[in-house]
């Protein structure tokens, strides 16, 4: 009990401190647009940028490159988050190609594609006939169909059927209910085609044989650790000017600095918020950092537990929350606070809304008080530092206002076994989601039936509109659409939206060819470091 | 009669010390045992009385004018990033450091004690048993069953305590064992035996009593070795959360500035070496002053 | 002291082994044990000298000494001299010492079991002397290993087996014959005998007889057994606490004993003449090594002992050239032991 | 030496089922399934296709069962999170494993055995002291500390060494070896001293001296090769655990280890990954103590001979190895 009372203290004195700092940081809020609405999102986003850099008479053979977590499997049909998205990049191809600062989709393999009807369910698509596997056999519309049929994500399984294949280098694709959305999946990673003839060769292994511009060096590959690449000399697009990159975990953050300084790697992501400007003032060094297209938030559980049937208690946390403090507790002082439920660099992003949840403890108090149940247990996985240090922040923030929050740590891998849609026991929990380019694709947070529906969230209305947004390309019923789910996931706070995350990419001064992007898939393919 | 009062003589001076007494002895002339027990002296004292004197606002009072500056008169060994001075966060944090050291190993103690206990005194099919499963349990690397028991039980200062205890259990199983094989035959258990007097009875009090010695070695050695499994833990992310200013959160904390200010990892880590090294001296000393072999 | 003692009828030659007013403690952290306490022994080439005496005597510690090989710490040569060969032992640079050792004097242990390194072949270890002392290669150095194995009775074929694979008599020719591989002029055997059982005891004898006669090595036999003294040693000197109390020829000390110690050590053997006599030991125990009394150290369990022996520094008594003891009790010119009685 | 050595596969065995046993069941009790960390890759049906093929909607016997009857084919499993071979993915950590575990030993070797015999030698002198205060303190620091503050020196202000990754061969292993090697110090320091102490105080060693053997070779020679067992043994046993992994090190220099490998299956709740890189490391550990059986034999005579004649080795070697744990 003694002890408890202590870390309170500490936990106050650290709140008191931040709050300080909160108040004297505080910037002016962004002046609303022209349409009344707050501008989303970070100030000066930097949308997505190739670094430039000088040409040269050779350039460096090897290039290391740090990776923040493991790569598990070499497959992209077997997984889908961002760290693999470096390797997919290099090693796959996808059949288009969506350029996120001009948010215009052309074609990667595919030579020319096209809606083959008018209810969004089918697309006509025609290969690049010069493309060859780095197996040596040619790409055929048969591994295209293999590619997609095989592929575990989530993302084409909800609305992907099957693929005709109509000769060689021709294909339908036929979705089972209309997307509009869906020529933005197939350039997604988790739609990047492998050799039919690889997989069923060698169902363990062969899933890393692609097209890309790099090629898996099988002999140095360590799962969970580093993977070798060699460049694909038969390539049909630009060749690389590296010779090869080897793509290898540093988890810690400090670690990762330490070897971008030692020159032991020449690029990596995330550094330590607090090292930043330490890395900026290093001459060998070169620092972006930029706003993400990751979104914090906290989920309460709406299907069972206290929260599920008590608006109030929902609203009340909702007020309770600071997010600047947040975001000053966890270091990330490049973050902005999240206001809708939605990804700031979505088309129908909206948070004009009626009802104002922003800050307000004394909003919070009052709803409080009118509560029967005081206490909400909030899950909070331990991996993640961010989270724990949110949720402690957010512990004390609603013990201001009279509401005990009750944090049950557990790891990463209980979390996730909690919070599963069909046996979800939490109360509440901290969540991230990397959010793709396209509106729909928050369907994946709203949707009856998927694990990453965090709140599991079991909403009719929600569910048909989310249904009506990929029917249509009617810009102003989809707006309309996503503007309402965005307002009743608002108002009902079915979600708190918490923060954007920023991050940053440092590289050695000199490195050129990188495609860096908000959504931070970035693409490595093309890095070059002149010969010193 | 003359010649009886010599032979007296002769063999009073033949007298030896008590066993402890001997051994107390020759651990005083063991300087860097000594050494050891002074520093942990110091370091129970102040563990003990440290919420008597030394100010709270001292340890979790931050003042971010202060923050990351680096070691100096006033700030012995700097401010952190919050401007805490990192000296008596120290200090403060050799509670939270000693306490899952003994409570680690007496988890480990209460359970590994009894069983090897039990094993060196039945032996036959019992022994067997049991120490298969220690081999079973020790076939586990220390730390990987720390993290499996962490991720049984989740993450807590408790749970940290019992993870790193239960790791250092089959040590005691087998030192206990080994023990008390020695002293299970000898004449008074015998006797306590034909008395009639229950196995559980000569267990506690005839024969653990006589097999102190190794145990108590190896308590001190273990407690060494849990404050390090400890930190070990927290700096795998599954111990001790900071702000606690327990050593090893103290370090892990400092490991997110090393480039910058390498005094927050440094001087955490010194107190660790220190607290550690001092316990490994006694305990070495321990063990050198009960083994019998170096009586010659 | 009165170095004459030993001299005179003796050849006229410099003595290949002098101890002179050797003393040797072991100072242990609380007590100093006494262990040698000014004794000077003189031996000719050729001879053999028993040095007899208890357990505990200082008789091993005297010939560890002659090596300068007394472990340090604890323990430490006080003063005195021993000079093998002219050269005093304890005077040399470790250097000069290891080259004396076994080639001019070497030893041969009490316990054969554990004098021999367990992890290297009989033969190289025999072989490992040869080589340090004499200037050949390692199998000329083999080969007269070999040649010595055979000159204590082991065939040569055996110098590739390793100790565990010999008897204990066998080891201790192995033993004896590592001490004389360099036929060096002093041998101290410490109890050699001891440890084995009665019919090999006499084989090992007889056979460093053969050898000391073939070699013409001087030796010091220390024993506790009086019988094998009789039967090989030309000179005896008893200690008792670190002292020589009595020495003098084989004859000298066996049919003209004089010092009480003496006459008890005859009187605890068991006599073969009559076998229903009782044994009769001396009473009591040797003294503690570590408070040992200014005077006479026997006097505790001395039947003739007077107050005044305890106190009276005990000094050498000349009987004739060859025969001195240490007993005050000889002030008194009327005073003798029962044994001259009989 | 076959029969001896096929007795010992057959003591592995009871190990072996009991570990995985253990393992089964204790990541059983945490919270969450290997399928939960995979669950956002893959469709709700997928999920309830695979939870039916891994046994996860039977008890955890069952999936215990469906293990050793894999086991008992040669398979050690299938890694969910890798989407491979267990016995693969071993592989491929294997060989930075055996380095670093090669090397740290080593760096303990080199340290450990000369100052052990230094304080061996000056037994009760400070010099004895002091030895014994260096190698405790290499115990006594938290490893990862040691690693850092080796990297801040070496890499980070000096430049000379690699602070990560084993991709610079020697000099990448320098580092990670120091720090695991001086933690491995003090055992071996102390049991280097404690037999040579043994050792010097023997009579062979004096019957050496007095054959006029001079003293270096009477220490390095006579005196080494005897003390030789249980250092052979403590070597053995530092070899053994350091191949089971050192995930803290291996953390520090984000070292491609065995050790990192299974504490991650442990966060993700691969159990079979766990329990392969246990099976694995126990038969390490044993092959290890095969090899340091043999060893003995070349040390020590008495042993060969025992060897030849079969049967009761292991308690001599036990004996002679003395009950350092």
């Amino acid at each position: 009990m003694k002890r408890m009372k202590r870390s309170l203290s500490f936990l106050l004195a650290m709140l008191m401190l931040l709050s300080l700092a909160a108040c004297g940081g505080k910037k002016d809020p962004a002046p609303p647009d022209d349409n009344g609405t707050s501008q989303p999102g970070p100030q000066d986003p930097l949308q997505s940028t190739v670094v430039q850099g000088t040409e040269a008479d050779s350039y460096r053979k090897h290039i290391d490159i740090a990776l923040t977590q493991q790569i598990t499997t070499l497959d992209p049909g077997l997984v889908s988050n961002v760290q693999h998205y470096y390797l997919f990049n290099m090693v796959y191809n996808t059949l288009l190609f969506y350029d996120n600062s001009t948010k215009e989709l052309s074609g990667e393999l595919a030579e020319t594609f096209a809606w083959a009807d008018d209810t969004y369910t089918k697309i006509h698509i025609t290969l690049r006939p010069d493309v060859v596997f780095h197996s040596g056999a040619p790409l055929t519309a048969e591994d295209v169909a293999f590619s997609l049929d095989r592929t575990t994500s989530t993302l084409v399984t909800n609305t992907y059927d099957h693929a005709d294949v109509i000769d060689e280098h021709t294909l339908d694709i036929v979705l089972s209910q209309p997307n509009v959305d869906f020529m933005y999946v197939l350039s997604h990673n988790s739609s990047a085609i492998v050799s039919k003839a690889s997989v069923e060769a060698d169902p363990d292994l062969g899933g890393a044989v692609g097209t890309g511009p790099w090629v898996i060096d099988m002999k140095n590959y360590v799962a969970g650790d580093s993977v070798a690449l060699v460049r694909n000399d038969a390539y049909w697009g630009e060749k690389p000017k590296t010779e090869s990159i080897t793509l290898r975990l540093i988890s810690n953050a400090s670690s990762r600095l330490i070897a971008l300084q030692n020159k032991e790697v020449s690029l990596m992501t995330s550094v330590n918020p607090t090292e930043v400007s330490s890395a900026k003032s290093s001459p060998d060094i070169t620092v972006h950092d930029y706003a993400t297209a990751q979104m914090y938030y906290f989920a309460f559980n709406n299907t069972s537990g206290p929260a599920a049937d008590d608006l109030k208690l929902r609203q009340a946390v909702a007020y309770a929350i600071d997010r600047e403090e947040l975001y000053l507790a966890t270091g990330d002082t490049g973050a902005s606070p999240a206001t809708s439920f939605w990804g700031w660099h979505m088309q129908y992003y909206f948070d004009d809304f009626d009802l104002d949840l922003g800050y307000d403890p004394e909003k919070a108090k009052e709803l409080v008080d009118q509560l029967d149940n005081k206490t909400l247990h909030l899950m909070v996985n331990t991996g993640s530092s961010d989270y724990r240090i949110m949720s402690q922040v957010i512990q004390e923030q609603c013990r201001r206002v009279g509401l005990e929050i009750v944090i049950d740590e557990v790891d990463s891998a209980g979390a996730t076994a909690n919070s599963k849609y069909a046996s979800a026991t939490h109360e509440a929990m901290l969540y991230s989601i990397n959010m793709n380019d396209w509106d729909s694709d928050m369907g994946r947070l709203l949707s009856v039936g998927s694990n990453t529906n965090k709140a599991v969230l079991n909403n009719e209305r929600i569910t048909e509109l989310l249904g009506l947004g990929v029917s249509t390309t009617d810009e102003a019923q989809r707006a309309a659409y996503y503007q309402e789910i965005q307002t009743l996931v608002h108002d009902n706070c079915f979600y708190i939206p918490l923060y954007y995350t920023s991050d940053t990419t440092a590289y050695e001064t000199g490195a050129s060819g990188m495609h860096l992007s908000y959504s931070r898939d970035h693409d490595y393919s093309y890095i070059c470091i002149p010969e010193a | 009669m003359k010649l009886d009062s010599k032979k007296k003589e002769g063999l009073k001076q033949y007298r030896k010390r008590s066993a402890l007494g001997e051994i107390f002895h020759r651990l005083r002339r063991n300087k860097g045992a000594m050494a050891g027990a002074c520093i942990l002296l110091v370091l129970f004292a102040v563990a003990l009385t440290v919420d008597l004197w030394l100010d709270q606002e001292k340890v979790i009072g931050m003042n971010v004018r202060d923050k990351l500056q680096g070691p100096s008169l006033q700030h012995w060994f700097g401010t952190d990033e919050m401007g805490r001075d990192l000296f008596w966060r120290v200090v403060y944090g050799s509670r939270f450091s000693l306490a899952i050291g003994f409570v680690a190993v007496f988890v480990s103690l209460i359970v590994g004690v009894p069983l090897g206990a039990v094993a060196g005194y039945y032996g036959k099919k019992v022994e067997t048993v049991i120490m298969r499963f220690t081999d079973i349990f020790s076939a586990v690397p220390a730390i990987l069953m720390a993290v499996v028991v962490v991720s049984v039980l989740g993450t807590s200062t408790i749970n940290l305590m019992i993870a790193v205890g239960v790791s250092s259990i089959p040590g005691f199983v087998r030192t206990t064992r080994a023990a008390v094989l020695t002293v299970r035959n000898e004449e008074y258990v015998e006797a306590a035996r034909a008395l009639g007097k229950s196995d559980l009875y000569i267990i506690f009090l005839h024969v653990l009593p006589n097999c102190l010695s190794p145990i108590i070695v190896q308590t001190t050695l273990r407690v060494a070795s849990a404050i390090v499994s400890a930190s070990s833990l927290s700096f795998l992310g599954l111990g001790i959360k900071p702000p606690a200013p327990e050593w090893g959160a103290l370090l892990t904390a400092g490991r997110d500035f090393i480039l910058d200010y390498s005094y927050l990892t440094f001087f955490p880590g010194l107190a660790i070496m220190i607290t550690v090294l001092a316990f490994n001296l006694l305990g070495d000393g321990l063990r050198d002053a009960m083994d019998p072999k170096l009586k010659r | 002291m009165q170095d004459k003692a030993a001299s005179g009828t003796l050849a006229p030659e410099e003595p290949v082994l002098d101890i002179q007013h050797l003393t040797v403690h072991y100072v242990l952290e609380e007590e100093t044990v006494e262990a040698v306490n000014d004794i000077s022994i003189r031996l000719e080439k050729g001879r053999i000298l028993g040095l007899v005496g208890e357990t505990g005597a200082g008789k091993t510690s005297t010939a560890l000494a002659a090596l300068n090989l007394i472990p340090d710490p604890p323990g430490v040569i006080r003063s005195g001299s021993v000079k093998v060969c002219g050269r005093d032992m304890l005077r040399m640079s470790q250097q000069e010492l290891e080259q004396i050792r076994g080639r001019d004097v070497s030893m041969i242990f009490q316990d054969p079991m554990t004098s021999l390194n367990p992890v290297f072949t009989v033969g190289e270890q025999i072989a490992e002397s040869i080589r340090l002392h004499t200037d050949c290669t390692a199998s000329e150095a083999m080969e007269r290993a070999g040649d010595m194995l055979e000159l204590v009775g082991i065939p040569r074929e055996r110098a590739g087996e390793y100790p565990h694979q010999f008897s204990g008599g066998m080891k201790q020719r192995v033993v004896i014959a590592i001490a004389l591989a360099c036929s060096p002029k002093v041998l101290l055997a410490d109890e050699p005998t001891t440890a084995l059982d009665v019919t090999i005891q006499a084989q090992v004898l007889d056979m460093m007889i053969a050898l000391k006669e073939k070699l013409d090595t001087a030796m010091i036999f220390i024993t506790h057994d009086l019988g094998v003294v009789a039967e090989i040693c030309d000179e005896v000197a008893v200690m008792y606490a670190g002292r020589v109390i009595e020495r003098g020829t084989l004859d000298d000390v066996f049919n003209h004993t004089k010092h009480p110690y003496t006459e008890g050590l005859f009187n605890s053997l068991p006599d073969i003449q009559d076998r229903t006599a009782a044994l009769r030991p001396i009473p009591g125990l040797m003294p503690d090594p570590t408070r040992l009394p200014k005077g006479c150290a026997f006097a505790p369990r001395c039947p003739y002992a007077s107050p005044a022996c305890i106190e009276t520094v005990q000094t050498e008594r000349a009987f004739s050239e060859t025969h001195t003891v240490m007993c005050s009790a000889y002030e008194d010119p009327a005073f003798h032991i029962r044994r001259e009685e009989v | 030496m076959g029969k001896y050595i096929v007795k010992r596969v057959i003591m592995l065995i009871p190990v072996i089922i009991g570990v995985s046993l253990l393992i089964f069941i204790m990541l059983d009790l945490a919270p969450g399934t290997v399928l939960d960390q995979i669950a956002n890759d893959y469709t709700p049906e997928q999920l309830a296709a695979l939870e039916h093929e891994l046994g996860y909607d039977r008890s955890v016997f069952y999936r215990y069962g469906m293990y050793m009857w894999d086991l008992l084919h040669g398979d050690l499993g299938t890694s969910y999170i890798y989407k491979a071979e267990v016995w693969d993915l071993y592989m491929q950590r294997l060989p930075a494993t055996l380095l670093l575990a090669g090397a740290s030993v080593l760096v303990s070797i080199v340290l450990s055995i000369p100052l052990g015999i230094l304080a061996a030698t000056k037994h009760g002198s400070l010099t004895d002291n002091a030895s014994m205060v260096a190698a405790l303190l290499g115990l006594s620091m938290p490893n990862f500390w040691l690693g850092l503050m080796l990297i801040i020196v070496f890499s980070l202000n000096l430049g000379w060494l690699p602070s990560s990754g084993f991709k610079d061969g020697f000099r990448s292993l320098i580092l990670p070896a120091i720090t695991i090697g001086t933690g491995l110090m003090a055992t071996l320091t102390r049991t280097t001293r404690s037999s040579m102490l043994d050792v010097i105080r023997s009579d062979y060693l004096r019957t050496a001296r007095a054959k006029g053997v001079p003293e270096k070779t009477v220490i390095r020679k006579h005196a080494l090769k005897n003390a030789m067992i249980p250092i052979i043994t403590v070597i053995g046993t530092q070899m053994g655990r350091t191949l089971g992994g050192s995930v803290v090190t291996e953390n520090v220099f984000s070292w491609p280890g065995v050790g990192r490998l299974t504490i991650d299956a442990v966060k993700q709740r691969d159990t079979i990954m766990v329990t392969g890189c246990i099976i694995m490391s126990v038969i390490m550990i044993s092959l290890i103590q095969l090899l340091v059986d043999i060893t003995y034999a070349f040390v020590d005579p008495r042993l060969k001979s025992q060897y030849a004649s079969g049967g009761g080795k292991r308690k001599l070697a036990r004996a002679a190895g003395g009950g350092q744990t």
